[in-house]
């Protein structure tokens, strides 16, 4: 049992450990707390990574003595560490290239409380991404949702307050959907861990005894993670969440929140149901529907809004449309498609946020339109991290945006023939109204203002060497996402196929 | 013997569940808060007592029954103290104290 | 038996529907106050002692609490700004498009909560029937909890023994769901914005009425209960209760200590420093002892803490250690939202 | 609808209970409110889940003077779940209560829709 099989477990103890520390720090010590124990966790989950690649199997990781029907256990595959190592590689980028704008928007003598609300975070994104238990699956999403929550209300401005009250009533909905989904499928299966569950499953699925209860408890869980990851029908809280809370919150929060949903969505049906189950359960043309849906309405939306950050903000409705959409065909081709989705969202949205908060401190920190006009002049690299990040997202042909738009059409080919109709019609509908509102913002931009308002003052990136860095190294990683595609959708497929 | 002690436990606990159900018939009887607060406190503790007693005749002395008599102890201090705060909050927050009762002023007494 | 159970959660369906037809709030909150004593009644009839405790001294307890203080908090402020309802607002809620959306939404939710009532009602008649011992859930996993619990973790007690020592994991999670809750309510409540002479005129508004009796009562009762949380803390492994219900005992106690004898005494012996200080070390304590098992454990090492003999205290390894950890956690944390949203501060 | 239904009553009534929660957390305008029908929801969801593991004529899982034969005692599993459900409910509840306070401080009304209404006039 060599070394590197504790790695997860010592990064999720890391980021924990470092959480209950930084409550008696002070704030500039629990900033560089933070940010040593997240690159420490991303150093640990690339070499979780490097081992599973070179090994290719999905170890098991006993948590304490006992065996896995009794005792706890996590597992960690190729899929768990690409995702690891990207969500907390996004992580740190957001933290360190908006930290100026963190210390601005809260109180002195509550930054530590910030950066405790995010080792806790990431200690349970990870703890979700790793897990191989139902419960502990639960007990982490509500630390998740109780930080996003936290994460959300401490610029401490009224309508912050509104605004995480709202995500808590439907967070809470949807967790208690999912508890209740949960605890009747223990009682139809007898086992929370997932590997016995599976075999319980099956014996249930031949004999076809408990055919309406099992098809329940599907329904339930899924839809009480789409209310968590805010698929389109419930996904009202998403635009104040996003647009009111600070910087690098709001990059953390739609990058990689609402993905662990995603994430256990994609871990319940492979280990749990399985994936033939599913097919013939229709209940994944209902996921699919709602996608449909909310890829448009998302666009649509996103066009009609003035403030920046919100629009953005209804982008993430329509890509999350995507997620599920993926999801929804039902094909192998179409989860492969979903994970890189999901890693090209992360990196892309978080990027957009971050750039828009340079962009609007040059431009007397307002996020209408008008105010923003030439403001990629006055802050160069936010300019160019901005304008990288919409056309990733409108589908570039170098970036990330186009190879998954790619990947859905492949894999819409092989989902059956009313599916492929519809995926491409409404795929290509969405790339148009994407184009539309992110080419706008870019334009806006990079259109010199007529008079030049005296109080918008140039920004010079030597003032701030760390944002500039930051904000180049997330323009890498869009990059690398999208040169470096065809191995990165290899190692997803090869993490899908031992995932079960 | 043992019918014997089980009739007494059971008139132990009738007279008991009697004196709670007097307090719950004082509440809705009456109409001023002191007088409600008068007939809650005192019935409900003193049906505590009966309901106790008879609980620990039909137990038997043992481990429990001296369970049951710390519960009687600790209710008999918290339950009078507790309704002496809440009459102590609506004497110094009603105005129109006067109307309900009459009030004797300090040096009267 | 089996009537009593069903008189109970008549009742308990009963309070519910109370509770959300009442117009008064202090009604609702009584009556959901009720429904949790209930609640912890049927857990004591479905055997489960250790939840009762719980939602007794958790949930009834502090729960409700918090509630009255919220309802305090909110009529202090409701007085010192008479209703600024503006018009507009009035306004807008009588305006024919509102009041058509308002029937709609209550239409929607009303019929949303009915389809989920049916599906489930339909779920639940084709479950396996209640009580008897060939379900599915009665498995392996439940037997070998039973049967090998006082040899592999000490703890006579089957449910702790499951909760800190095979399933470790989730209570792990656990404390740390109560710590960052704390942290947020710390954000929101704490106000560190007020300068030190006006917080020593805001501590003095908050200094409760020094009132004989309560004080007599309190110098009884305040051991009583610390004792009476420390018995239930310390025997978590041996007899129902834990960590969980000690700490919100000893909490109450500390509650009643600050109404009793106002924030100065307590402050004496417990303010924001040692506040911080017990919680750190308690949960870093919890946590080197969590990852000293788990890493002992995954990698087959044995771990050198013995088991001691199964009836007495010192027994069954980290158990009682870790109980005394979150007794201590959840104790300092009742007492910090208590504090916190009665006065914004220690 | 199955053969069960009037035989498991206590799953009836938490899933009756569910419902009323659910819909009070959806339904009601006062935040107050609001926060009871989800604490109502979680105990249901526990009544559910602890109503599982009970065995008829079984005694509580504490093992009685050493004699550890599983047909003496009900499943514990369920028991150690619903004992974290119930403290991952109160702090949920007290996260909640505290940002019932900073709303009301702020905006003086319990309505959730007046304060949104007040965010929307407020603008960016």
């Amino acid at each position: 049992m060599d070394f590197i099989r504790n790695f997860p477990f010592f990064s999720i103890i890391i980021c924990m450990f470092s959480g209950i520390i930084t409550s008696v720090l002070s704030g500039k010590k629990a900033r560089n707390l933070c940010i040593g124990a997240v690159s420490i966790v991303t150093i640990l989950s690339a070499c979780v990574l490097f081992y599973t690649m070179q090994t290719n199997v999905s170890f098991i990781y006993m948590m304490g003595h006992f065996p896995a029907p009794w005792g706890n256990e996590i597992r960690a595959g190729i899929l768990e560490g690409v995702l690891a190592t990207v969500f907390s590689l996004i992580l740190l980028l957001s933290l360190v290239s908006a930290y100026h704008r963190t210390e601005e928007d809260i109180e002195a003598t509550k930054l530590n409380l910030f950066y405790l609300l995010i080792d806790l975070l990431l200690s349970s994104l990870l703890a979700i991404i790793y897990t191989n238990d139902l419960f502990t699956a639960y007990v982490f999403v509500e630390i998740n949702t109780i930080a996003a929550c936290g994460l959300i209300m401490i610029r401490q401005k009224g309508r912050t307050f509104g605004a995480a009250l709202r995500y808590m009533v439907m967070s809470l909905i949807g967790s208690g959907l999912f508890l209740i989904g949960l605890s009747l499928l223990y009682t139809l299966t007898g086992h929370l861990l997932m590997s016995p569950a599976k075999e319980a499953m099956a014996k249930i699925i031949a004999t076809d005894s408990y055919h309406m209860p099992v098809l329940i408890v599907l329904v339930l869980m899924s839809i009480g993670l789409a209310i968590k990851s805010g698929l389109y029908p419930f996904h009202s809280w998403m635009p104040d969440a996003y647009s009111y809370s600070t910087a690098s919150a709001s990059a953390v929060l739609s990058g990689l929140v609402s993905k662990a949903y995603i994430i256990l969505l994609i871990k319940i049906i492979y280990r749990v149901v399985g994936i033939d189950f599913i097919v013939t359960s229709k209940m994944m043309n209902v996921l699919f529907v709602f996608g449909l849906v909310g890829m448009i309405m998302g666009s649509l939306n996103a066009i009609l809004e003035k403030d920046i950050r919100r629009m953005i903000a209804y982008s993430s409705v329509a890509q999350i449309g995507y997620i599920y959409m993926g999801i929804g065909l039902g094909v192998e081709q179409g989860y492969v498609a979903a994970v890189y989705h999901i890693l090209h969202h992360a990196a892309t949205k978080a990027l957009l946020f971050i750039s828009v908060v340079g962009l609007s401190n040059v431009s007397g920190g307002s996020k209408l339109f008008p105010d923003l006009r030439g403001a990629g002049y006055r802050h160069r690299s936010a300019g160019v991290a901005f304008a990288v990040g919409s056309f990733s997202m409108v589908g570039l042909p170098t970036l990330s945006g186009f190879i998954s738009k790619y990947l859905f059409a492949t894999a819409a080919m092989s989902a059956s023939p009313k599916k492929v109709f519809l995926t491409l019609v409404v795929l290509a509908v969405s790339t148009i109204l994407n184009a539309i509102y992110f080419i706008h913002t870019v334009v806006t931009i990079y259109t010199p203002a007529e008079e030049e308002k005296p109080e918008f003052e140039r920004h010079h990136w030597r003032e701030k060497p760390w944002v500039a860095f930051s904000l180049l190294l997330f323009i890498a990683l869009n990059f690398a996402l999208g040169v470096f595609s065809q191995p990165i959708v290899d190692l997803i497929t090869r993490g899908l196929q031992m995932f079960g | 013997m043992e019918m014997f002690r089980f009739m007494i436990a059971a008139i132990f606990m009738f007279c008991g569940v009697f004196c709670m159900a007097s307090a719950v018939f004082g509440m809705f009887r009456f109409r001023y808060v002191l007088n409600r607060m008068h007939t809650a406190a005192t019935a409900d503790t003193f049906g505590l007592l009966l309901t106790m007693i008879g609980l620990i005749i039909w137990k038997g002395f043992g481990f429990e029954a001296l369970k049951m008599i710390i519960i009687v102890g600790f209710f008999w201090v918290s339950g009078p103290v507790s309704s002496h705060l809440i009459a102590r909050m609506e004497v110094s927050t009603n105005k129109k104290l006067e109307e309900e009762c009459e009030v004797k002023k300090y040096g009267e007494l | 038996m089996e009537n009593f159970r069903l008189i109970l959660l008549i009742f308990l369906v009963l309070c519910a529907l109370f509770v959300s037809f009442s117009k008064n709030l202090l009604v609702s909150v009584v009556i959901f106050m009720s429904y949790s004593l209930i609640m912890s009644i049927i857990w004591v009839l479905l055997e489960s002692p250790d939840l009762a405790i719980t939602e007794a001294a958790v949930g009834a307890g502090v729960t409700s609490v918090l509630f009255f203080i919220t309802l305090k908090r909110i009529g202090a402020i409701g007085k010192e700004h008479p209703d600024e309802q503006d018009e507009t607002t009035k306004e807008i809620n009588s305006r024919p498009a509102v009041k058509q959306f308002g029937k709609f939404y209550k239409g929607a939710a009303v019929t949303l909560g009915a389809a989920i009532i049916f599906a489930l009602l339909l779920m639940v008649s084709n479950l396996p029937a209640f009580g008897d011992a060939d379900n599915p859930y009665n498995n392996e996993v439940s037997e070998r909890y039973l049967e090998k619990s006082i040899e592999e973790t000490g703890a006579v007690n089957a449910v702790t023994g499951m909760i800190l020592d095979y399933r470790a994991f989730d209570t792990f999670g656990e404390s740390c769901v109560l710590f960052i809750a704390a942290a947020c309510v710390l954000i929101l409540l704490r106000d560190d914005k007020t300068d030190t002479t006006a917080k020593a005129i805001q501590d003095e508004k908050f200094e409760p009425v020094s009132d004989t009796i309560l004080q007599t009562s309190a110098k009884i009762l305040f051991p009583a209960i610390l004792m009476f949380g420390i018995y239930i803390l310390v025997n978590g492994h041996l007899s129902p209760g834990g960590g969980f219900s000690g700490g919100a005992i000893m909490g109450a106690g500390l509650i009643l200590h600050v109404n009793a004898f106002g924030y100065k005494k307590t402050q004496r012996f417990f303010n924001e420093k040692t506040y911080k200080r017990v919680t750190v070390c308690a949960l870093s304590f919890y946590c080197i002892a969590k990852s000293y098992s788990f890493f002992t454990g995954a990698n087959h090492l044995e771990s050198h803490i013995p088991l001691g003999n199964a009836g007495d205290i010192i027994s069954s390894g980290l158990i009682l250690p870790l109980n005394i950890c979150v007794g201590l956690v959840v104790a300092c944390t009742m007492y910090a939202f208590y504090t916190l949203f009665k006065k914004g501060g220690m | 609808m199955g053969s069960n239904l009037l035989v498991n009553y206590e799953s009836v009534t938490a899933v009756i209970l569910f419902g009323i929660g659910f819909t009070n957390l959806l339904l009601q305008k006062n935040l107050i409110k609001k926060i009871i029908g989800l604490n109502i929801m979680d105990t249901a969801v526990y009544l559910l889940l602890a109503t599982q593991g009970y065995i008829e004529g079984r005694m509580a899982p504490i093992i009685v003077n050493g004699n550890t034969d599983p047909s003496l005692y009900i499943n514990p599993v369920p028991s150690g779940l619903v004992l974290t459900g119930i403290v991952v409910s109160v702090s949920v509840s007290a996260l909640m209560l505290a940002l019932t306070i900073r709303l009301y401080k702020r905006y003086h009304t319990l309505n959730l829709d007046e304060i949104l209404r007040h965010i929307q006039k407020e603008g960016h």
